[in-house]
């Protein structure tokens, strides 16, 4: 019981939904509709459950005074102080539980939640990604190595896109006769983009357009289960 | 000048000609195949008209304008109506240029219906694809052996293996970085199981390490299995499928330490892989070991077949898992889809071959009308 | 004193932004600090959010200005809070009920829209007249998405042993398939140094002030 | 755990150079001219299309790890809406969307300001509006289309969607004239094309970073299931460009440019490098062999 009936609940609201996209008359929008509503509340109620799990592991390992825990502990720390800003008084437009709070914005210049998302969130977030421009470069240097003809042409359109796509290719390539225009580096690569690259994309969309079907279809039928927990 | 006359003339009788041969100007029609919320204004004027006004009846019985816009030939939407009433419009059409304008009227009865007619074509693809899903899996899952063809990701992978075991070097397993939810880790599992059978038959030393605990249990149950299946469950060591970290870059770095230390002969990275996988292959390029890779996520794929030394393209990675594993499951899916892009093969031929032939009636069926 | 405040947040932020490219040289305390502040700034902020842009207009609010209008939403509060029982071993299974609504619903929806704009479209984008253009470059592109359309879904094709014949397409396919990865490669490169521009130009302008 | 000592001095330097690539054309602009691409002219040509006063959606779909290429994008984006005397309603399927929203529309009235003192002051609620986050993807869209209200019940500070001004003619999707969803990720672009364009035909354009822009070409058909794409910080340069205006993604064209010269470099001498250790190997093989 404990297992089929949340099976049955999948497989009604799968259903309605799929009758809903089909026949455009009450009750199926007016039952979508009420799904939807539905769906954004447990939504969010899922992302609070994500956030606590986080917490609540980094309490126990700080608890348990793991490997370095000290880290972990920076970690809840500005935790609890973003979380204590952001419900004292609000960010941006938003009012907090004490309302705008005038005072301390004319004492930061913005609200603390804002003015941490500034000058922490923002650099931290966007170093963390651009320590990748730093791998790919040295992954260029030893690792990108041509083997066969299919590395070959992966190679050749990157170096074509990459070039085509610099502020240097009409420069590069201006002296091509306009009769050859679609030889120019800027014009190749809009070629390369609009036909090859969209007809090898298209095809792995349709691919895995298939795939989201199967998928699907296997979920709302109650074949596919392992969502729920606890292995096939 | 008589010449030119002549043609002026002419050249205006045409036009009158094709005015009046025109579709009437302006129709009001309930928004076929809708839920009854909504009427479809539809107009094409005559030349001359530089501006309009579009105006609905309130419940008085007064024009409001709605929408001005102006478009020779156009068309307007109005939603959010109630269900099964009467709406009157009128259009009023401006020639400011002559100071003059003409005035259209019509109205249209709001209606639900039952079926939603544009969908016709989306309705029956569809159905005949999750038709064939459905009759392959519950095939297979009567016994029925069905075909699929060998992955030659496979036969390099063995090959790998052989070419560790001469070297008497271990071979590294890592099935992605993310948890047992995802696909992807299933599918890289499910190679495990293979890879495991066949590192217990060389005798070569098998590593493989986890990012998560639910990974890591499947894992050791997988090889655990396999070494079972090769007649070596004596060979199997627990302690050779280990877990190194949740976190994305703290496991990298712990992987990477690995292949220095341990220099396997071959490396495995199979599932689903974000953007440190140039990080991973980098590391194992330079230590010199044969790398097979495969995942999912269309991104790292590019970064995968220059670094590797074999690929496996997104789907193909289930393919090889479907292949290994027989699941009923897996294996239908596969054959339905195989079905679907069959479906998509020979409709696109027709399509295109209806396309040259000017028969368009074709290809609008699949758009759908809107 | 917002001046002074503006500075030291310039100088916080210079700090992070330092702190984790450290970890170019070698992972050390400095990076470790810095990404779990991260988290745990990330984390407050999806909390922060939830509750003031989703659960207090779209639920509280709802609830406390007209209950009478609104009690329904009472059943996903609740199916809300069950999720919330899978942080407890013992009542876990309670969270399979929400979880199996929202699996079901996005699973149909998904499988809905998907197949109209990634399958059915995609296919009638690709029912082309090429010889309908009047450039040769236009012909030969159409020609082209159509060949490498079919050619690379082929190449996805398992049930049939791709030999002789069949050998052709299949090849034609992965071809098209390098070239596509050919371009993701190129854009990837290019991303990842914008990001990396976004930063230093950070460093330069709005701590050191080396440009204006 | 450590490394050969030579790959970790390579890779220092490798790192050194890069960072020379990008910092210096920082520092000394290059002065270099971009050029405009179809795909930019199609978002752009949809925006210029309108009409004044229509109801439009921007939507912040990204967080603040990508803002070096979105935020030119949606600023620009923006500008080009006001100029029209559009009615920008932003909304944000990321949580982190608001903010940066909120940023772009203050940077863009300041830098019209710079430039022309005597430019209209935008005035929220009846210029634009921030309706803020809402998670679900697709799904959250899909509602949008039966009654944006129900999504919405008030905007971020908290107003009610009925006491909105600006809002009067939207009720729901389907009175939105052009979708632009700046995209880094899921949900985003894709959720747009898929429910706002495939199921209520609002035109949908969009703007995503470099890494998912080829992933989307096969939407720009003829059906227009996406009316033009920009990928990328030279797309956010091309969209300046057809403004009229330098912003930072023009400038970033500079190191930009550099750094994929530097890139392409490394392969070249990876690929030499390859290549004779392999010849090296190779005799060395033979000499083995005799």
């Amino acid at each position: 019981m404990k297992r089929n009936l949340p099976l049955i609940v999948a497989f009604v609201s799968g259903v309605v939904i799929l009758i809903a996209g089909f026949i455009p008359r009450d009750p199926f929008p007016r039952i979508e509709s009420t799904l939807i509503d539905w769906f954004m509340i447990i939504s969010s109620f899922a992302i609070l459950l994500g956030q606590a799990s986080l917490l609540r592991m980094n309490v126990i390992r700080v608890a348990e005074k793991a490997p370095n825990w000290q880290y972990y502990l920076a970690g809840i720390i500005s935790f609890g102080l973003m979380l204590a800003f952001g419900l004292l008084w609000g960010m941006e437009k938003t009012p907090g539980l004490l309302g705008q709070g005038q005072g301390i914005v004319s004492q930061l210049g913005v609200k603390p939640f804002d003015y941490l998302f500034e000058n922490a969130f923002i650099p931290l977030s966007s170093t963390m990604f651009s320590l990748l421009a730093f791998y790919i470069a040295s992954a260029a240097y030893r690792a990108f190595i041509i083997r066969n003809f299919e590395s070959n042409l992966l190679m050749l359109t990157a170096v074509i896109v990459m070039l085509g796509r610099t502020s240097f290719a009409p420069m590069l390539t201006g002296w091509i006769p306009d009769s050859l225009g679609w030889l120019r580096l800027p014009e190749l690569t809009n070629f390369i983009m609009q036909y090859p690259n969209t007809a090898a994309q298209r095809a792995i969309l349709i691919s895995a357009a298939l795939g989201i079907v199967g998928a699907s279809l296997r979920i709302i039928l109650g074949i596919e289960r392992s969502y729920l927990g606890g292995g096939k | 000048m008589k010449k030119t006359l002549t043609g002026l003339l002419l050249a205006l009788l045409a036009c009158v000609l094709t005015a009046a041969a025109e579709q009437p100007a302006f129709s009001v029609q309930d928004n076929p195949w809708d839920d009854g919320t909504s009427v479809l204004v539809k107009w094409d004027l005559a030349t001359g008209a530089d501006s309009l006004s579009l105006q609905k009846a309130d419940s008085l019985g007064v024009f409001q304008e709605i929408f001005k816009e102006f478009a020779q030939t156009g068309q307007y939407t109005d939603s959010s109506l109630e269900i099964g009433k009467d709406f009157r419009y009128r259009l009023v059409a401006y020639n400011q240029a002559r100071g003059d304008s003409l005035v259209y009227q019509g109205s249209a009865r709001t209606k639900a219906q039952w079926f939603d007619m544009n969908k016709l074509s989306l309705l029956i693809l569809l159905v005949l694809i999750c038709g064939a899903i459905l009759y392959y899996i519950f095939s297979a899952r009567r016994g029925k052996d069905l075909f699929i063809r060998r992955i030659s990701g496979l036969d390099s992978m063995d090959e790998a293996i052989g070419r560790a075991t001469e070297k008497g070097r271990p071979i590294l397993f890592v099935p992605g970085i993310s948890d047992l939810g995802d696909i992807q880790t299933i599918a890289a599992l499910n190679i495990l199981s293979h890879l495991a059978y066949k590192s217990a038959e060389y005798g070569t030393e098998l590593l493989v390490p986890c990012r998560f605990s639910m990974v890591l249990s499947a894992a050791r149950e997988t090889v655990k299995e396999a070494y079972l299946k090769a007649g070596k469950p004596d060979a199997y060591r627990e302690d050779k499928v280990f877990y190194v970290t949740d976190d994305q870059f703290g496991f990298v770095a712990g992987v990477d330490g690995i292949m220095l230390r341990e220099q396997p002969a071959a490396n495995f990275f199979l599932g689903a892989f974000w953007a440190e996988s140039l990080i991973l292959t980098e590391t194992g390029f330079g230590t010199g070991a044969i790398q097979t890779a495969g995942t999912g996520q269309p991104h790292q794929i590019p970064f995968f077949v220059v670094s590797c030394d074999y690929t496996l393209i997104g789907e193909e990675l289930y393919a090889a898992s479907a292949y290994i594993s027989r699941d009923p499951q897996q294996l239908g899916s596969l054959k339905g889809h195989d079905f679907g892009k069959l479906l998509v093969i020979l409709l696109v031929l027709a399509g295109v071959v209806m396309e040259i032939i000017g028969a368009g009636w074709f290809k609008q069926f699949f758009e759908g009308g809107s | 004193m917002a001046d002074i405040m503006t500075t030291v947040g310039i100088w916080l932020a210079a700090f992070f932004t330092l702190s984790i490219f450290s970890f170019l040289y070698k992972d050390n305390p400095f990076y470790k600090f810095a990404e779990q502040v991260f988290v745990g700034l990330s984390a407050a902020y999806w909390l922060v959010y939830t509750i003031y842009n989703i659960l207090i207009p779209n639920l509280f609010d709802k609830l406390f200005t007209d209950f009478a209008g609104n009690w329904v939403l009472l059943i996903p509060m609740l199916l809300g809070i069950m999720m919330l029982l899978r942080m407890f071993t013992k009542l876990q299974w309670l969270s399979r009920y929400p979880l199996a609504l929202m699996v079901g619903t996005s699973a149909a929806m998904s499988m809905l829209l998907s197949f109209k704009s990634d399958f059915v479209e995609q296919m009638a984008a690709t029912m082309i007249n090429p010889f309908k253009f009047a450039s040769a470059v236009d012909v030969v592109g159409s020609i082209m998405v159509i060949a490498g359309t079919l050619c690379g879904v082929f190449f996805f094709y398992f049930s049939k042993k791709q030999e002789g014949f069949y050998k052709v397409p299949s090849k034609i396919g992965i071809w098209f398939l390098m070239v596509s990865f050919g371009a993701s490669f190129g854009y990837t490169v290019m991303a990842r140094i914008s990001l990396l521009i976004g930063r230093l130009d950070f460093l330069l302008r709005d701590w050191l002030h080396i440009i204006k | 755990m450590k490394m050969p000592e030579r790959s970790v001095v390579e890779r220092r330097i490798v790192f050194l150079l890069l960072v020379l690539a990008v910092a210096l054309p920082i520092i000394f602009p290059l002065g270099l001219k971009t050029q405009s691409t179809p795909l930019t002219e199609q978002v752009y040509d949809l925006v210029n299309s309108l009409p004044a006063g229509v109801p439009v959606i921007i939507s912040f779909d990204y967080d603040p790890s990508t803002i070096t290429e979105l935020q030119p994008m949606a600023e620009a984006v923006i500008e080009h809406a006001w100029k029209k005397g559009h009615k920008i309603i932003a909304t944000a399927m990321w949580p982190q969307g608001p903010q940066v929203a909120e940023m772009a529309f203050k940077d863009v009235q300041a830098r019209m300001e710079k430039q022309n003192p005597s430019v209209k002051k935008h005035i929220y609620g009846e210029d634009f509006i921030n309706l803020g986050y809402k998670p679900g993807g697709l799904v959250t869209i899909q509602g949008m289309g039966r009654s944006m209200e129900a999504i919405f019940p008030t905007d971020t500070s908290g107003l009610k969607y009925a006491e909105i001004p600006m809002l009067k003619p939207v009720r729901t999707l389907k009175d939105i004239r052009y979708v632009i969803s700046l995209s880094a990720g899921d949900p985003g672009l894709r959720d747009w094309i898929m429910t706002a364009n495939g199921k209520f035909n609002v035109p949908v354009a969009g703007g995503t970073t470099a890494v998912s822009a080829p992933g989307f070409l096969p939407y720009v058909n003829d059906q227009k299931q996406l009316h033009g794409l920009m990928g990328g910080l030279k797309a956010a340069a091309e969209y300046e460009l057809l403004l009229g205006y330098e912003g930072t993604a023009s400038l970033g064209m500079n190191p930009q440019s550099v750094a994929h010269i530097l890139i392409l470099a490394f392969i070249l001498f990876g690929n030499i490098r390859a290549w004779k250790k392999r010849k090296a190997d190779k005799l060395a093989q033979e000499a083995r062999h005799g």
